[in-house]
């Protein structure tokens, strides 16, 4: 590798091939506000690359919780419905039950969702609804200021917690997918982070598995993602891809927890050998 | 159309049915309750879904949901229930979505909330308040078609008598002129199309950053204003050369009519005005019909609410006096001792002959 | 040098957070001194581009257009020279 | 003409069912009908009201009434409340098993002994508005046996016999010498 | 045994010792509203000794929700907090805060935690509010009418489900001692049953250890208790004990499921051989 | 005392905590965050407890529970989280505690829902509505004091404004009446005793099966009463000689009062009113300030809400104008176009030159 | 027949629900035909009570009140007579 | 005396930052002072304005103001609006290496470069306030650097030293020739 710097602003002229656009299809426009180095908008290229793939892109609807992600709807190519902070899991709720062959899909951050809404996430995988939500993780409220979420793992720096958070004083965090994976109507549930290149990747497979199990009509599925918000975290941006493999990826274990309805880990359905475990009063 | 005999969330939950209504969402709380059984009841057979909510909050977002797909859809509940959903109610009137919603409350304590809103902001929603089950069935169908028309939610106003009384009714039909097409709901198919539609109570457009707040509220305030101007509703009778004036609404005027028409029957000269929309407030109409009279009186089952109303209509130009108050069961379901023919009657010959009424 | 892939990249959307640097495998990616409107440093290419597209990947403002050539080292490679 | 009917007891006794019943019944033969069932303290175990409004034309009232032609008692707790109510010449009706010492002037009946003979104790209010009806010649039986096998919910179908048999013992035991609810038949 | 009948109407003339009162010491008497049949007083039962038991009756303050349970009130001899339905665990918090050496319960059912609630309480449970809450399950809103709750179990009979709740069309039950025994706050979780009388003992027992958990300043702790609703479930009374052993007992299964912090079965923290059974993308 | 140079956000929390609050919890929402962790960072300090709770609901939730135990506590919010809280609110009315609220708002939308009260039922709490920090200072501590006399729920209502403008302010400790005691809190010592205390909000009494809802309801109603005859607060200038009276409230009248002072100062015979308790409003001082003048003009940044409140107090015996009006920058916190001195000076002139104001 | 223990009954507290008749693992109790006042059938008690408390702890009325002889089947195990 | 001071830029700069320090700077040497932040547009990435009121006497005016003494540009997005506030004989200064083409008849500095000179291309908006600071008497360096240093959050405090180098860059490189801030020290 030399240090000869190229032209890098414009496409070769001839014997290439595009591999893509700067965007995805389903992309309005690349122009946000989110801050520099922030994940959000990769998790945004995931599903909407999915929705691309699945040929689902004349019969989707998002729905949108608040967070910093709100602001990414400009650029949906989407028809959606905002909910309000913590309300996303209703709304679809209530709108796939009136379109059922539709794909839905919420938009939710930690705060969105672990923290305002967390009652119903839960009761909508308790009850099978048949729509994904997807959560993206940065274990603090981005859009207010960086301020502790109920997924912050012990340690990390919010704007509550710029020592990190301490169990003794703030609790521990919520694991979400470890949460929700167990639920009787849960069939697809997934963690995946966007920290780098491979991640996006895999978080894309997840992502179109979730949809894949909505269509197919099996029942309610969750697709984590660890996203970077160096704004919160105080930290430079170019470490933030590091802080939260290392940092929130140590707690929120990246993979898939739950497969055609069947637990792939977590709370194991009781063996009979088992039950003399349980303490006996 | 044949009469039978039920009660009176069952006759709102055929209306509502009948009106196209396909997708109800609720919380049990007496005595919205058995609202809740009945469109569970019905709802499937007219291939209409009712989801048995785990709480407010999720009924009302999940109505939200539904309704956003052009779907008929309502949700409701009593006192407490209606009071976690005004976040959701507020916010409904802004993303423009035109959901009903059902207060079956405990006496008439809410008439503030109802009219003002109980959420923040600046907003407004037609409020229907029903004398008794005919006028429910009629006005359950009206607030689907008044939602749809302007666009924004719609309260209807009851209570425990108008949900638990029985009676003979018939469904009857109300025919309504044509709705615009619902060219705001989305159902999936302009994704991917380049002008998608996002449904949002904060102004915001596709393919465009931002928000433009202040243009935002100032169109809904315009509309709201619009609304105002053309939906007043009300009943008056034997006002021409009424003395006394009488102002009730909902399930308790069906005691003060009662007593207006005995006293008219012997009689006294008292009227009887009756609000049928709370928002917007008949003003011009009780201003009308209050023209000449000595005195309104104004008999409401809660500590004075509607009466602000009252005043700001009349304004000063004739002297309005409060002959109702609080009045509750033991079991705080709202029908209170004061709910009776001949106590009703007391009050408003107290008010006739000018003495002052305990409330 | 033999060129695979290469790279247009929108340097006005670009806001710095230097995440494409480490992604690129090849390590042809580097940060400019130069401030574009929004007074944010954006990465210039060295040559050695595979198009594997990790850049692509990982840019949250969508700065990167990927190209991978034909045959690797053709005169098309070195784009606007 | 109006009819006013009230009863009243305690939650459990099924005095709504039997209210439910005789309006049902009335509103089959006619009559226009309207009714309300109330509660007098908090949920469980408190008294429970209804009020009946029988009519040969539509009801202008209001669904509580200040007067009543006839009251109807399964408990003695809001018993005086009720009776208050009673017009000059009407019905006053109560479950003797559950007044002791009776209940002065009105007519006591062992309603709870015929519903348990009957096969059911909690039948006991549906005889008591049988007796009425047979008394007053408010409804016919084979009108409160329909509207009785109409009201029951789906989960107490299982009790429409014994249920018709209350009726049917309570028609029977009705007192005589009570007034006539409608002079002519609607 | 011979079918001669006692007189009960009075104490032995001497020779004999009583056992106790007709209620608990902390009882202010025994005449309530709640149905023929109803678990819900026998669950006070085990409350009210157990404070007694353990020394705690002038320190001791009942946060209760709303349910058939909040008429028990009147009987509570107990510094009280009457919370709106749902929201006792976070007025415990609120209060324990404040008063940090005293105990503190909330007494909530199935319609107050696991569904108006449910955000709540495992908030509070992940912060690891040093409290203890008391869950009454009967798998209905026994108050309102006996309908469906989130912890209904699959063919349990309710007002909207006459034939028995069916996953398709309301989903699956949320198992509450399960949920919440995994989260890091958790240092007591538990689930008993006032079917019979030895169900009654072992739950008391239950009660004494998350009282004692609280008390050593451990962290969160969950008592749940399954009880009878005979009315809601539309069964006769007599079958209510057998209905709950056999029908709710079967899902909710009895028994220690957290102790002194330690997970006695659940989600087991994962074992490095596990790492591979989670799906790799 | 020394002055410090600090945001709004900051002198209310040093004055609250200087009032003897001890627990606050919240969850951040612009313009409240700032309040929320200026009490994170100082009650600590103080042997006080902040919790930054998972959402509006638990952060009503734990302040309940703290004040039930007798501490001075408080929680707030903004716009859609006063929403969320409302039914708590409601039920802390009933529950005679004396929380206090406050309302870091966007605008001034929140007249109707601070002051009808947005929960279901009759109810009534006082709102404070400071115009700078000086006296959001001042009214912070009246709220605790206010509060605990009343046993009732306090809302100060403040904006974007107050929150964030910064100044040097001093936190003077405000000296006020001894209150009662507190007999009415739980510590769990009275357990065991035979008469325990059950804080509720439905008049549950121990060892009392039952409730009397109408005779608790009206004792509250007595109690709220006495309240506004007793509570109403508010500032007039240079309304003896005024033919236009300016009302307005809160930030927005540092605006007005700067332009009628303007103005008087340029010989225009202008006055100021500005009520300080939004409930209960100050009917007759605003009466008695607007005898002999021509024209009231009320200048409020929203729709139009507090003008039923002037409407009501002054029973149509002076034209009462609007010059107010929605205003918004572009994310939507309140700080409108329409909030600068010239402009809010246009408006008052337009009032008095007689000519209508466009909102 | 001896007795160990003995039940006081407080029958019009009860409510008829017979929760306590199989819980007596003696089966010395048994519903009466007679209502008390609230209309409820109550239990009554035959000979053969151990004092186990079983009753006590399932009764949801708190209608039992136990007592263990102190020396089984003494005299005054046969109360009232 | 009031001066009023506007900052005009985008979210991320460190208008408000810059303000703070100006306006706890001048309390430091007794002026009474009254700021506010304000936000033109929707979180991210938005306009962000900074208002000071400056003055010897308590402060009467609201905190918003219709006419400014002096005007900074850090970005040329909201500039207009600003500049119309300014008063005739009024102060407006820009960051030039942000204003492509200039802004006009505002005095323009090199901000961004001095700031990245000093350290950090972050501290452009204190290089301008010190400037302006420097160029008019409106507060000493020291008061900046003090300001400065009391204003940075807990998780900034590794900033003090470069943007101390910043405000000393801006003080020393203030234009001449501009008004004087207040004739006489208060
Ligand atoms: C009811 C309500 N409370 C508070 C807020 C303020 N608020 C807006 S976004 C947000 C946090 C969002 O956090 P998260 O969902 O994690 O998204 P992120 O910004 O981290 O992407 C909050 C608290 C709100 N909009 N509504
Ligand atoms: C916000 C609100 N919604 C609804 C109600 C009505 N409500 C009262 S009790 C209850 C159900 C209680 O169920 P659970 O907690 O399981 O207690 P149970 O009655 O079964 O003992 C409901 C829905 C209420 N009080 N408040
Ligand atoms: S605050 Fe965090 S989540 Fe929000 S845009 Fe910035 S980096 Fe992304
Ligand atoms: S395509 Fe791959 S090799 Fe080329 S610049 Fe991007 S990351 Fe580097
Ligand atoms: S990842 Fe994108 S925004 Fe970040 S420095 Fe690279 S090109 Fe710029
Ligand atoms: S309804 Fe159920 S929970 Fe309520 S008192 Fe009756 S049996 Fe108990
Ligand atoms: S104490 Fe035991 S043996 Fe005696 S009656 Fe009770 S359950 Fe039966
Ligand atoms: S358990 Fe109690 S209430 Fe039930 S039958 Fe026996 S004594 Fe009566
Ligand atoms: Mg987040
Ligand atoms: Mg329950």
């Amino acid at each position: 590798m030399s240090d000869e710097v190229l032209r890098s602003d414009r496409p070769p002229e001839s014997g290439a091939t595009r591999t893509g656009e700067f965007k995805p299809t389903l992309q309005l426009g690349t122009d946000h506000d989110l801050c520099a180095g922030c994940g959000e908008p990769l998790a945004l290229r995931t599903i909407l690359e999915s929705i691309e793939e699945l040929g689902l892109a004349q019969r989707t609807i998002g729905v949108i919780g608040i967070g910093c992600y709100t602001a990414l709807t400009s650029l949906m190519d989407l028809d959606l419905i905002q909910a309000l902070h913590g309300r996303a899991p209703s709304l679809a709720t209530g709108a796939k039950r009136m379109l059922p062959d539709r794909l839905f899909f919420t938009l939710q951050g930690d705060g969105d969702m672990a923290n305002e809404g967390l009652q119903e996430v839960i009761h909508a995988a308790a009850r099978g609804e048949n729509i994904t939500c997807v959560l993206l993780n940065n274990g603090v409220f981005g859009e207010t200021g960086g301020h502790m979420t109920a997924t912050t793992v012990l340690g990390q720096r919010t704007k509550n917690t710029l020592e990190g958070r301490d169990a003794t004083q703030h609790g521990y965090p919520i694991q979400m997918v470890d949460l929700l994976a167990p639920l009787g109507g849960t069939a697809y549930a997934a963690r995946g982070s966007v920290h780098d290149a491979s991640g996006v990747v895999k978080t894309k497979v997840m992502m179109r598995r979730a949809f894949e199990t909505q269509m197919r009509g099996e029942g309610f599925s969750i697709v984590e993602i660890l996203t970077m918000c160096p704004t919160g975290w105080f930290v430079p941006t170019a470490k933030g891809p590091g802080y939260l493999n290392e940092v929130l990826g140590a707690v929120h274990v990246t993979g898939e927890w739950k497969r055609d309805g069947r637990l792939l880990r977590g709370a194991e359905p009781e063996a009979p050998n088992e039950a003399k475990e349980r303490g006996a009063v | 159309m044949s009469r039978r005999f039920m009660q009176g969330s069952e006759a709102i939950a055929e209306a509502a049915i009948a009106a196209g209504c396909r997708f109800f969402a609720g919380y049990p709380m007496t005595p919205f309750t058995e609202l809740l059984e009945h469109f569970a009841a019905k709802l499937p057979a007219e291939g209409g879904v009712c989801v048995n909510a785990e709480s407010e909050l999720e009924a009302i977002g999940m109505a939200w949901g539904a309704v956003a797909t052009g779907a008929r859809a309502a949700t409701g509940s009593t006192g407490q229930g209606l009071s976690l959903m005004q976040e959701s109610i507020s916010e409904l009137v802004r993303a423009e979505l035109p959901l009903v919603l059902f207060n079956l409350a405990r006496g008439q304590g809410d008439y503030y909330q109802a009219t003002r809103g109980g959420g923040h902001g600046d907003y407004r929603h037609l409020v229907l308040a029903p004398v008794d089950l005919t006028e429910a069935v009629q006005l359950t169908q009206l607030a689907f078609d008044r939602a749809e028309c302007w666009r924004n939610p719609v309260l209807v106003y009851g209570d425990y008598l108008l949900a638990h009384t029985a009676e003979a009714v018939a469904i009857e039909p109300v025919a309504f002129d044509p709705l615009p097409s619902k060219d705001w709901a989305v159902d999936g198919s302009r994704s991917g199309s380049g002008s998608p539609r996002n449904l949002n109570p904060i102004g915001m457009v596709p393919g465009k950053k931002g928000i433009e707040p202040e243009r935002f509220w100032k169109r809904l305030q315009a509309k709201h204003e619009a609304m105002a101007a053309a939906e007043a509703r009300w009943e008056a009778e034997s006002t021409d050369d009424a003395e006394l004036l009488v102002v009730a609404f909902g399930s308790v005027a069906r005691f003060t009519r009662f007593a207006v028409r005995e006293l008219r029957a012997e009689g006294a000269r008292v009227g009887h005005f009756r609000p049928v929309t709370l928002w917007p407030f008949p003003s011009e109409a009780l201003a009308e019909a209050a023209r000449g009279v000595k005195r309104v009186a104004v008999l409401e089952q809660n500590a004075g609410q509607m009466i602000d109303d009252v005043r700001l209509a009349l304004e000063g130009r004739v002297k309005v006096v409060a002959i109702g108050g609080i009045s509750s069961d033991d079991a705080g379901f709202g029908v209170g001792p004061m709910l009776e023919p001949e106590r009703i009657r007391a009050r408003v010959g107290a008010a006739l002959a000018g003495r002052e009424v305990q409330p | 040098m033999s060129q695979r892939g290469h790279v247009v990249i929108d340097i006005e959307r670009c806001k710095g957070c230097e995440l494409c640097i480490p992604a690129c495998p090849p390590q042809v990616l580097r940060m400019t001194g130069e401030h574009n409107r929004i007074g944010a440093h954006y990465p210039e290419l060295l040559s050695g581009c595979t198009g594997c597209r990790a850049c692509w990947l990982v840019c949250p403002d969508f700065c990167f257009e990927v190209w991978q050539f034909d045959e690797p080292g053709a005169p098309g490679a070195r784009p606007g020279e | 003409m109006e009819r006013e009917v009230l009863l009243t007891g305690i939650g459990g006794q099924g005095v709504q069912l039997a209210a439910q019943v005789l309006a049902r019944a009335a509103t089959a033969e006619g009559r226009h009908v309207m009714s309300l069932g109330t509660y007098g303290g908090s949920m469980r175990g408190g008294d429970t009201d209804a009020s009946l409004l029988l009519g040969d034309a539509p009801i202008s009232a209001p669904p509580i009434v200040s007067r009543a032609w006839a009251v109807v008692g399964m408990h003695p707790r809001n018993w005086d409340a009720a009776l208050a109510k009673l017009r000059d010449g009407g019905v006053a009706l109560v479950n003797g098993d559950l007044f002791e010492g009776g209940a002065g002037d009105a007519v006591s009946l062992e309603a709870t002994a015929l519903a348990t003979a009957a096969g059911s104790d909690r039948a006991a209010a549906l005889v008591l508005v049988a007796a009425l009806a047979g008394a007053t010649g408010l409804v016919s039986l084979e009108a409160l046996v329909d509207a009785m096998a109409a009201s029951l919910p789906s989960y107490r179908t299982e009790h429409v016999e014994t249920n018709a048999r209350a009726l049917a013992a309570g028609f029977e035991a009705a007192p005589t010498g009570l007034p006539v609810a409608f002079e002519a038949a609607a």
